[in-house]
């Protein structure tokens, strides 16, 4: 069983590696890229704990939608990005200290047996049927009934929110109204312009 | 006694000052003056039936209450009068002395716009003054005692557009305060040891009182007895003007005449000295409260006269005599002869009023000039004067048979007779302040009216001699001054006139021995002769005589000789330099340095505002946290969570 | 149905929330057609729907007795409907506020009134929440909206950023409460907050302690409490005022019912230290804000530095760790949004088209120009200084004496102390109003209608101060 | 009990009035003044029954007023008076008049709101003196800051701001310690009823920081050495009837705190630092004296006066341990507290008085430097003869309600120590130093200068006000009887509980 | 065998790196919502191994919605990015100090 631990630390060696590289990327384009990296890299380890269902979300929303919403937003706004290259201040350091003492707490925690329940713990084989997609549609739509409709409403304002914010009706700008092309009427389709033919000198 | 005769006497002046007072205008000033004169008239004769009854038909002390003042703590504190024959004498004397100056003021007050006020303030003073006398509780003692304060206070200052006026009623009143704060302190104790404020019973308590002692510095007991007579005589010494307390008589001289005459000669100044011999139940028990008195009384009998040689005020003289006389009464009062002293308070109450009325009457018509040596032979020009003042110095120096003799020498004897301790400088004191008394007084009288005249050309187109409205009063005290002594030396000193209004014990009883060898007036005039008295009076007018009238130029190289001598006394001792220079300008810097260092630096300045400004500069360095920067608010973030997440984990 | 919803009851106790979202749909469709042609109409319709929510609420959402929905991911109690009570009337009241202002800056579109009333429901969800779940989603779904309305002023340029940072530090916050969250899950093995508070009991661990940390962070961040207080300052001053109110009462209400349900209910097993945390951060808050508060020149984000403060006091009832605690504390909010609504409906009132009237010193003899307000701010402004007989005197009082019951002396007497130091900005307020020389400005527009709300509101800040007792008891009834 | 609630009546009569002429608007000025009068009147008519139908001898409390008000913290609307608190309110019913009067045609901006803050204030402070629930008595107590803030800062003079800030926050900051300290004992006694503090047993700790915690509200409202600087501050900046009611009332409320208050609750702290409390009122008399004697501005000068007068109020009222060790006995210290309340009535008749004298040459002159008059009573007799008289009841004449006060408290304190007499004794003498110092460079002398020479005498109005309050003065001062009948049985039943202790282990 | 305590140690490493990458980059708005993304996944990291190795799947179903709520998340931060932009003309972090004090 040693299989799924080389992996786990490979895996969880190009995360970090690539997680790192969002943070310090000078241009925000290769810093996308390497979330997308991040991304990918989870969803394996997800799969590597049977979390099959969320990995493939996890791929489909995020690289599929978030990211592309992403890149689609840095090439829109055409900010230079020269001006944009990331840089870290002198203070810096004091930065990545304070990171770390975060993450040695909370790790540290773990590591010392602190945890309060057993961090050694594997988790109990599942049957072969076993399909974590049908489980969890299942508790979805019994017990997780009502956050599924709060969740509606919250992709419903983000929606509004989104279109709201950004949707600007520009003055000079042309739009086609459907209302006035359909209610036209053939008469007014061509205009007959009847104009003597002038005389020549 | 019938009390509401007795409420009469002093309410009628009170009224007649209300009225004088407040419907002034409306009465106008004869009004004024008729209402006033009137009420302290009648006041006067109702008195004098006080006297009369308690002479002759021998009624029993009169000893009774008004209305109870308030109630606190279980000790009543009431007005009431207590009328024995001390009380009987004084309110005569008070009442006859106020209504001559009521009648008097009516000449010299006559061009002056405040006339009725002035009427107004003379009769409030009466009222204060028998409110005074007539106490039988220390409240009310207390209360009388500030009243005539204050209207000393307002009297001097009558003509309040003088500034000098102003300055002097406020010294006067200021040390009068310093007096009354020990008087004060006095009634303070009796109440503590007495748990009432009644005579009655402060005098039967006196022996518990002696036995007390209390402590004042650790380790050190006093008597409570002296303290408390000590206190309470502070507040004579206040009231009467002794050393050092004595520097605003002569300043109090700004006031018109008749209040120099009323207030600072005859009445007022005297309470001082009634209130110790009220009080003798309690001063006969402390030996040191006695000499202690004993030792002012005679300093300033002595020193003050000295300073009258020096001085060319007329007024100022005759105030400086009665420094030095109310020192002799105070001596008299030291050595416990009580009864001398208030023999000698009335005998001098006529010829110094007398003195100052006459005074009064040159000023008047030397159109308000006092500087004696502006004056000289006016006898011929105001012989009714001149023979007045004549009775008066005469009384004052103590020639033979005149009243002032019969006080002043029992007075003398007294202090040679007493074996407390201080008699001896006392007695010195007393006998060289005769020869002193002699040479100023006789010194003011030919300045005055002998020799050649001396009026600037404006005096002498504006003279013009008084009226006998003025002129009356001089007589009518004349004939006291002449024989008052005479008479009722024998009952007042030797017969035991006071009863038990005065308490002495036997072992300091100097006039029972005098009383040994007492045979009568004239006898006891020829066989002062054997005493050095009467000659160092003579003495003193002889040298009067010779250096102002015969040599004067003599007098000049005198004062050359005793150049520093000279200085000293111009200056008064520098007693007035002292007040001013030192205690006036130091509490003004105390109070200069509590306020802008106290006050306004420390506790403003940095307790208070210094807090504030913290506040503030905390506010704006610590809005600088919110720069605005949207990493370093995350990074705020992140460490708070951080310090949480530590802060607990550590504790884990 | 009734196995959809997983309940054998009806839903009627859910009919805020149902009615909520109903009425956020209708209206964004009345908007689409028609909201264009008249003008205000949306407003109107906002308004209605949410009285009729008061009115739906008490007839049939009137629950006493604590009630479970949704498979115990919905609880219905006597605190839920008297906050959804108060979060209705509130928000009709700040909508009224702030209509005119709206018209005057092009904001009056539909989509503004669609997006507070997701985020009233978002307050409701959070408000009857029972699991880590829908407190999460609550609070998400008032969070977007909000900061949609922070950036709502497209043309603002001080708006978008305000938004823009409200959004990465809440979006930070979010983070730090999903992983706290993350955490009490993996420590006890449920997300339901009853079993949650029964299951802390066994005690501390590190797991525990690290999550509370991470949720009282969050929560600290959504009450604006130092040092997660960062947002708070620019939010105020750079949205929109409307939006400003919106956040200083009724999302005030949706941090209370966050603390209450999973820290006093949720942690309840486990109180020690998430007490002492709150009581720490409580106290940072409270110096920060009232000294801060001193400097300020504009008066949003004076009542910014205020609510910092005004936050601090409501966590310090809450770090009694007791309900007499958790009744003061409720007390203090709804004391506080009474007048907060009011404090900043005057500002609206007198702001016109064009002129915020947001700086302190636009105040400066206002007394003279409008002594009707001027009256109705003096009011105001000594009741959040804490001085009776004001409701803001209440509020104070019994937090203090709930931090003495529960024998936090020193803490009562910090804050106190505190308070005098606060008192002092908010006399400024009344110094410029009344003891300083008009500034010339015309006399602020009448809007008698808007005037009625805002005297009624203030007369609300001094009756409940002169006979407090109907609130208070109120308070004591819904923490047993 | 009684069948008519008069106390609620005098509370809220003056406030519903000042509602009305704050309704009246300044737009109809006269109206309000009269409204404004009529009200005040009418507060001081609704007195006449609580003088009348008051019992004397007995400690306890009468026309006794309780309904809840708060259940849900046990607070009662609960009202009484004994003979501490009536005096106090007829004293405030009585000044609040001429303060009306006073302003009838000075008052030009915005008088209706003038005249409403004070008639508010008046009611408010009556209620303070009112309260028997110490929840009640706070909320009286903080609520009087708002009108006094406003008056001070609306219609005061050149600094008003600072002033009335000063005011507010340091008077705040004392406050809000006692109400943590009201709290506790909440929580111990279960009622906010001062009756139930007053019996509550506490140990010497926790009476210790109790004391402490009222000391700092009642020192700053007294004020006490060295609490005291906001009181110039808000004297010279205040308009003429704010500095009346400021002296002659809202100071009385901090002693009448501590006779409330900080005496019967914490007798046995009381008794351990009862030599603070009199170091502090010593140095109050001596210290502010000398600093009254510099002072170039009347205001100032009769501000501190007003401070070195309080310090009586306290050195009377903590006198009785001293009393006790020295003799063995507490005969006196009912004269102590007595003298402690008289000097309270009478100093708040005498300063008001005081101010309004300084308000008139103030209208006149529009300044308050000493050294820019003299003479006026060449020009103003009348108004010389009073001020006179006020000045000299100031320094403590006898017939003068000023002379009682400092009597008993001197008499009383001789038989604590002959030092503390003799120090509180100074008063004599410095006290007629600065007063008649005064009375000397303003009243008497040649006419300063031709804008003395202008000067009016005083009006009808303000002569019925002065001439009043002198009368007051004068009666007070020959016949202070009644008024200590009132108080006798009150002081006593406060001695009692005074003497005896808390704790188990008695200090005694 | 991959254990718990391998998965937290992970997302805590995430979640320090994530914030790191908030408070450190001084520049670019963009990168700030990347971290968020990042910040989500941390946590969303923790609940996927709690629940497996609890053998429950609440977390999976939180995590579920994790990834709706921050999907919708990034919408609006985007969104209020452009009009920031449109504003501004930049996306400097550096730039966004108008509002401070």
């Amino acid at each position: 069983m040693l299989l799924p631990l080389i992996l786990f630390y490979v895996f969880a060696t190009i995360l970090v590696a690539s997680a790192l590289s969002v943070i310090i990327a000078r241009n925000p384009v290769h810093a996308a890229l390497s979330l997308v990296l991040c991304f990918v890299t989870s969803a394996v380890l997800w799969l590597l704990i049977e979390a099959e269902f969320l990995a493939i979300v996890l791929v489909l929303v995020y690289v599929g939608a978030v990211m592309v919403l992403f890149l689609f937003v840095i090439m829109m706004l055409d900010v230079n990005l020269e001006q944009l290259r990331g840089g870290f201040t002198r203070y810096a350091w004091l930065g990545w200290i304070t990171a770390a003492v975060v993450a040695f707490e909370v790790a540290g925690v773990v590591l010392t047996r602190k945890l309060g329940i057993d961090v050694m713990r594997r988790a109990a084989p599942l049957p072969a049927d076993y399909s974590n997609t049908r489980e969890l549609g299942a508790l979805l739509y019994s017990k997780y009934v009502y956050p599924l409709e709060v969740a509606a409403m919250l992709l419903l304002v983000a929606m509004v929110a989104a279109i709201t914010l950004t949707l600007r009706h520009r003055v000079g700008l042309k739009v086609q109204d459907i209302g006035k092309q359909v209610a036209a009427r053939a008469g007014e389709r061509v205009r007959l312009v009847k104009m003597d033919s002038e005389p020549r000198q | 006694m019938n009390p509401t005769l007795l409420l009469a006497i002093p309410m009628l002046p009170l009224l007649a000052a209300v009225l004088a007072g407040l419907a002034g205008r409306r009465i106008g000033r004869a009004g004024a003056a008729a209402v006033t004169i009137a009420a302290v008239g009648i006041a006067c004769l109702l008195s004098l039936l006080v006297l009369k009854q308690l002479l002759i038909d021998h009624v029993p002390t009169y000893q009774g209450t008004v209305y109870t003042w308030l109630v606190s703590d279980g000790v009543r504190m009431q007005v009431g009068f207590l009328v024995d024959r001390l009380t009987a004498l004084m309110m005569v004397v008070v009442t006859f002395v106020s209504l001559c100056v009521h009648v008097y003021t009516i000449g010299y007050m006559s061009d002056d716009p405040g006339y009725q006020r002035f009427f107004a303030y003379i009769s409030l003073f009466t009222f204060s003054m028998l409110m005074l006398v007539m106490s039988n509780n220390f409240m009310q003692l207390f209360f009388g005692w500030e009243a005539v304060g204050l209207v000393s206070y307002l009297l001097i200052g009558f003509w309040y557009t003088r500034p000098s006026a102003i300055f002097a009623n406020l010294k006067a009143f200021l040390v009068n305060r310093i007096g009354d704060f020990g008087f004060l302190l006095g009634i303070a104790g009796v109440l503590y040891y007495t748990g009432s404020l009644d005579y009655s019973s402060a005098f039967a308590a006196a022996p518990f009182i002696a036995a007390k002692t209390l402590t004042l510095i650790p380790g050190h007991p006093w008597s409570a007895m002296s303290l408390i007579c000590i206190c309470l005589f502070i507040g004579a010494m206040g009231k009467s003007a002794q050393m050092p307390l004595h520097v605003w008589l002569p300043d109090s001289m700004e006031g018109p005449t008749p209040i120099s005459a009323l207030i600072h000669a005859a009445t007022m100044v005297t309470a001082g000295i009634f209130m110790v011999a009220r009080m003798s139940p309690l001063f006969e028990y402390s030996d040191a409260a006695l000499s202690f008195v004993l030792v002012i009384g005679a300093t300033t009998a002595l020193f003050m006269g000295f300073l009258g040689i020096v001085n060319n005020d007329i007024k100022r003289v005759i105030a400086y005599s009665t420094l030095s006389q109310l020192g002799y009464m105070t001596a008299a009062l030291g050595v416990s002869a009580y009864s001398v002293a208030i023999f000698h308070l009335m005998t001098h109450a006529f010829f110094k009023a007398l003195l100052f009325l006459a005074a009064g009457a040159v000023i008047i018509a030397m159109h308000h000039e006092q500087d004696m040596r502006q004056m000289g032979g006016l006898r011929r020009r105001m012989p009714v004067t001149y023979w007045t003042a004549l009775i008066g110095a005469l009384a004052l120096i103590g020639t033979p048979f005149f009243s002032g003799f019969y006080s002043k020498d029992t007075l003398i004897d007294a202090v040679g007779a007493s074996h407390r301790l201080g008699a001896d400088y006392a007695y010195w004191c007393v006998l060289l302040g005769v020869f002193v008394t002699a040479l100023y007084t006789f010194r003011m009288i030919f300045l005055t009216f002998h020799g050649p005249e001396r009026l600037d050309h404006h005096a002498q187109e504006h003279f013009h001699d008084v009226g006998w409205n003025m002129k009356g009063p001089l007589v009518a005290l004349a004939i006291p001054s002449l024989l008052v002594g005479y008479f009722t030396i024998e009952p007042l000193v030797f017969g035991g006139y006071f009863g038990d209004a005065i308490r002495v014990l036997e072992s300091h009883d100097a006039v029972g021995e005098m009383r040994q060898e007492w045979h009568g007036p004239i006898a006891f005039a020829l066989s002062s002769f054997m005493g050095w008295a009467p000659w160092l009076a003579a003495l003193g007018v002889f040298a009067a005589w010779y250096f102002v009238l015969h040599r004067p130029q003599a007098g000049a190289a005198l004062r050359e000789r005793f150049a520093g001598l000279k200085r000293l006394l111009d200056n008064k001792y520098y007693f007035d330099w002292f007040n001013e220079n030192v205690l006036a300008r130091l509490t003004r810097g105390v109070g200069i340095v509590l306020w802008r260092g106290g006050d306004q630096a420390v506790i403003d300045g940095a307790m208070v505002n210094g807090t504030a400004g913290l506040v503030g500069w905390l506010a704006v360095v610590t809005r600088q946290l919110q720069s605005g920067f949207l990493y370093s608010y995350a990074f705020w973030m992140i460490i708070g969570l951080a310090v949480l997440l530590g802060w607990f984990l550590f504790r884990l | 149905m009734t196995n959809l919803f997983g309940v054998a009851v009806n839903a009627w106790p859910a009919i805020p929330e149902i009615w909520l979202a109903a009425c956020a749909c209708l209206i964004l469709m009345l908007d689409v057609y028609g909201g264009s042609k008249h003008r205000g109409l949306t407003a109107t319709a906002t308004m209605f729907a949410l009285l009729i929510g008061v009115l739906l609420t008490a007839g049939f959402g009137m629950i006493v007795q604590r009630t479970l929905l949704f498979h115990g991911l919905y609880v219905a109690d006597g605190l839920g409907t008297f906050l959804k009570l108060a979060g209705f009337v509130t928000m009709a009241t700040a909508i009224f506020y702030s209509q005119d202002y709206l018209e005057q800056r092009a904001m009056g579109g539909g989509e503004y009134y669609v997006l507070c009333l997701t985020a009233l429901l978002g307050v409701f969800v959070l408000i009857s929440a029972n699991s880590l779940l829908t407190v999460y989603l609550g609070i998400e779904l008032l969070s977007l909206a909000l900061y949609a309305l922070v950036a709502f002023d497209r043309d603002s340029g001080i708006a978008a950023e305000a938004a823009i940072k409200y959004f990465v530090l809440g979006a930070i916050a979010s983070g730090a409460l999903l992983y706290g969250m993350s955490m009490l899950y993996g420590m006890t093995g449920t997300l339901d907050l009853d079993t949650l508070s029964a299951i802390v009991r066994r005690g501390p661990d590190g797991g525990l302690i690290i999550g509370i940390a991470f949720v009282v962070a969050a929560i600290a961040f959504k009450f604006g409490a130092a040092p997660f207080h960062m947002w708070v300052p620019d939010v105020y001053e750079g949205a929109p005022t409307s939006v400003t109110m919106f956040i200083a009462t009724v999302s005030t209400l949706g941090s209370f019912a966050l603390i209450a349900r999973l820290l006093s209910h949720g942690l309840a097993g486990l109180p020690g230290y998430w007490t002492q945390m709150v009581a720490a951060v409580a106290v940072l808050s409270l110096l920060l804000g009232n000294v801060v508060a001193i400097a300020q020149s504009n008066l949003k984000r004076m009542l910014a530095y205020s609510a910092i403060a005004n936050a601090g006091f409501v966590l310090l009832g809450f770090a009694t760790g007791r309900n007499i605690g958790y009744q003061a504390a409720l007390n203090f909010t709804i004391a506080y949004v009474l007048t907060t609504l009011a404090a900043f409906g005057m500002i609206l009132v007198l702001s016109r088209s064009g002129f915020e009237h947001d700086e302190i010193a636009d105040f400066k003899g206002l007394s003279s120009r409008d002594p009707l307000l001027a009256g109705l701010m003096l009011v105001l402004m000594f009741s959040t200084a804490g001085v009776p007989p004001f409701i803001g005197f209440w509020a104070k009082l019994w937090i203090i004496q709930a931090l003495l019951a529960s024998g936090l002396t020193w803490l009562g007497i910090f804050a106190v102390l505190i308070s005098v130091v606060g008192a002092f900005y908010y006399l400024r307020v009344v110094w410029y109003m009344y003891f300083e020389a008009a500034v010339d400005q015309p006399a602020a527009s009448r809007r008698p209608r808007m005037r009625l709300i805002l005297l009624i509101n203030t007369l609300a800040v001094a009756l409940l101060g002169l006979l407090p007792n109907a609130l208070l008891d109120i308070c004591q009834r819904l923490f047993p | 009990m009684h069948p008519f609630s008069w106390l609620s009546v005098v509370i809220w009569l003056p406030v519903l009035g000042g509602i009305v002429t704050l309704a009246l608007g300044d737009s109809r000025a006269q109206a309000a003044r009269w409204a404004a009068l009529v009200s005040s009147l009418l507060t001081l008519a609704a007195c006449v029954p609580l003088y009348l139908g008051f019992t004397n001898g007995t400690a306890d409390f009468q026309f006794i007023e309780r309904v809840p008000w708060i259940p849900a913290l046990h607070a009662q609307y609960y009202l009484g008076v004994d003979g501490i608190s009536l005096p106090l309110i007829l004293l405030t019913a009585l000044m609040t008049v001429p303060v009306i009067i006073a302003g009838w045609s000075v008052v030009e901006k915005r008088p209706a709101q003038y005249y409403a803050a004070f008639l508010i204030m008046e009611g408010l402070m009556i209620g303070v003196f009112a309260a028997l629930d110490s929840l009640l008595f706070y909320f009286f107590w903080e609520a009087m800051l708002i009108p006094m803030f406003i008056i001070i800062g609306i219609w005061g003079g050149k600094r008003r701001v600072y002033a009335t800030l000063k005011f507010f926050l340091y008077t705040f900051l004392g406050s809000v310690l006692m109400l943590v300290a009201l709290i506790y004992l909440y929580l111990k006694s279960g009622s906010y009823s001062i009756a139930s503090m007053q019996q509550l047993p506490l140990s010497l700790n926790e009476q210790r920081w109790v004391f402490l915690a009222f000391l700092l509200a009642f020192a700053v409202k007294i004020p006490m050495w060295p609490v005291h600087t906001w009181l110039p501050d808000a004297h010279v900046e205040a308009p003429t009837g704010g500095s009346v009611i400021l002296a002659a009332i809202m100071l009385k409320m901090g002693g009448y705190g501590l006779l409330r208050f900080s005496l019967p609750i914490t007798p046995d702290a009381s008794h351990e630092l009862d030599w603070l409390m009199i170091a502090l009122s010593l140095i109050a008399i001596v210290y502010i004296a000398f600093v009254a004697l510099v002072q170039q501005d009347m205001k100032k000068l009769v501000a501190y006066s007003s401070i070195a007068h309080m310090g009586f109020v306290t050195i009377g009222a903590f006198l009785v341990f001293y009393i006790l060790s020295a003799t063995g006995s507490t005969r006196g210290a009912v004269m102590g507290l007595d003298g402690a309340m008289v000097q309270m009535i009478s100093h708040g008749l005498i300063s008001g008085a005081l101010f309004l004298c300084i308000g008139v040459l103030y209208d006149r002159m529009h300044t308050r430097e000493i050294s820019a008059y003299g003479g006026v009573v060449n020009v103003m007799p009348k108004f010389a003869a009073l001020a006179v008289l006020f000045a000299l009841a100031n320094s403590g004449l006898p017939g003068t309600s000023g002379f009682i006060g400092e009597f008993l408290v001197i008499l009383a304190s001789f038989k604590a120590s002959f030092w503390f007499a003799l120090l509180a004794a100074t008063i004599l003498v410095l006290g007629a130093a600065f007063n008649l110092w005064l009375i000397k460079r303003v009243i008497f002398g040649p006419v300063a200068n031709d804008h003395v020479a202008a000067l009016q005498d005083l009006n009808g109005r303000e002569f019925l006000v002065l001439g009043v309050l002198a009368l007051t003065v004068l009666l007070l001062g020959i016949w202070p009887a009644p008024l200590l009948n009132m108080m006798e049985a009150s002081t006593q039943h406060l001695l009692q509980q005074l003497v005896t202790s808390k704790i188990a282990v008695g200090l005694r | 065998m991959i254990t718990l305590g391998h998965m937290l140690t992970l997302s805590a490493i995430l979640f320090a790196l994530s914030v790191a990458g908030i408070f450190l980059n001084r520049k670019n708005v963009l990168l700030l919502l990347m971290c968020i993304e990042l910040l989500l996944l941390a946590a969303s990291f923790n609940f996927v191994a709690f629940s497996h190795y609890l053998g429950q799947l609440d977390g999976q179903i939180f995590v579920f919605f994790v990834l709706t709520v921050a999907a919708a998340e990034s919408a609006i931060g985007l969104a209020i990015l452009v009009v920031l932009f449109r504003e501004r003309r930049s996306i400097n972090v550096e730039e966004l100090n108008r509002l401070q004090g």
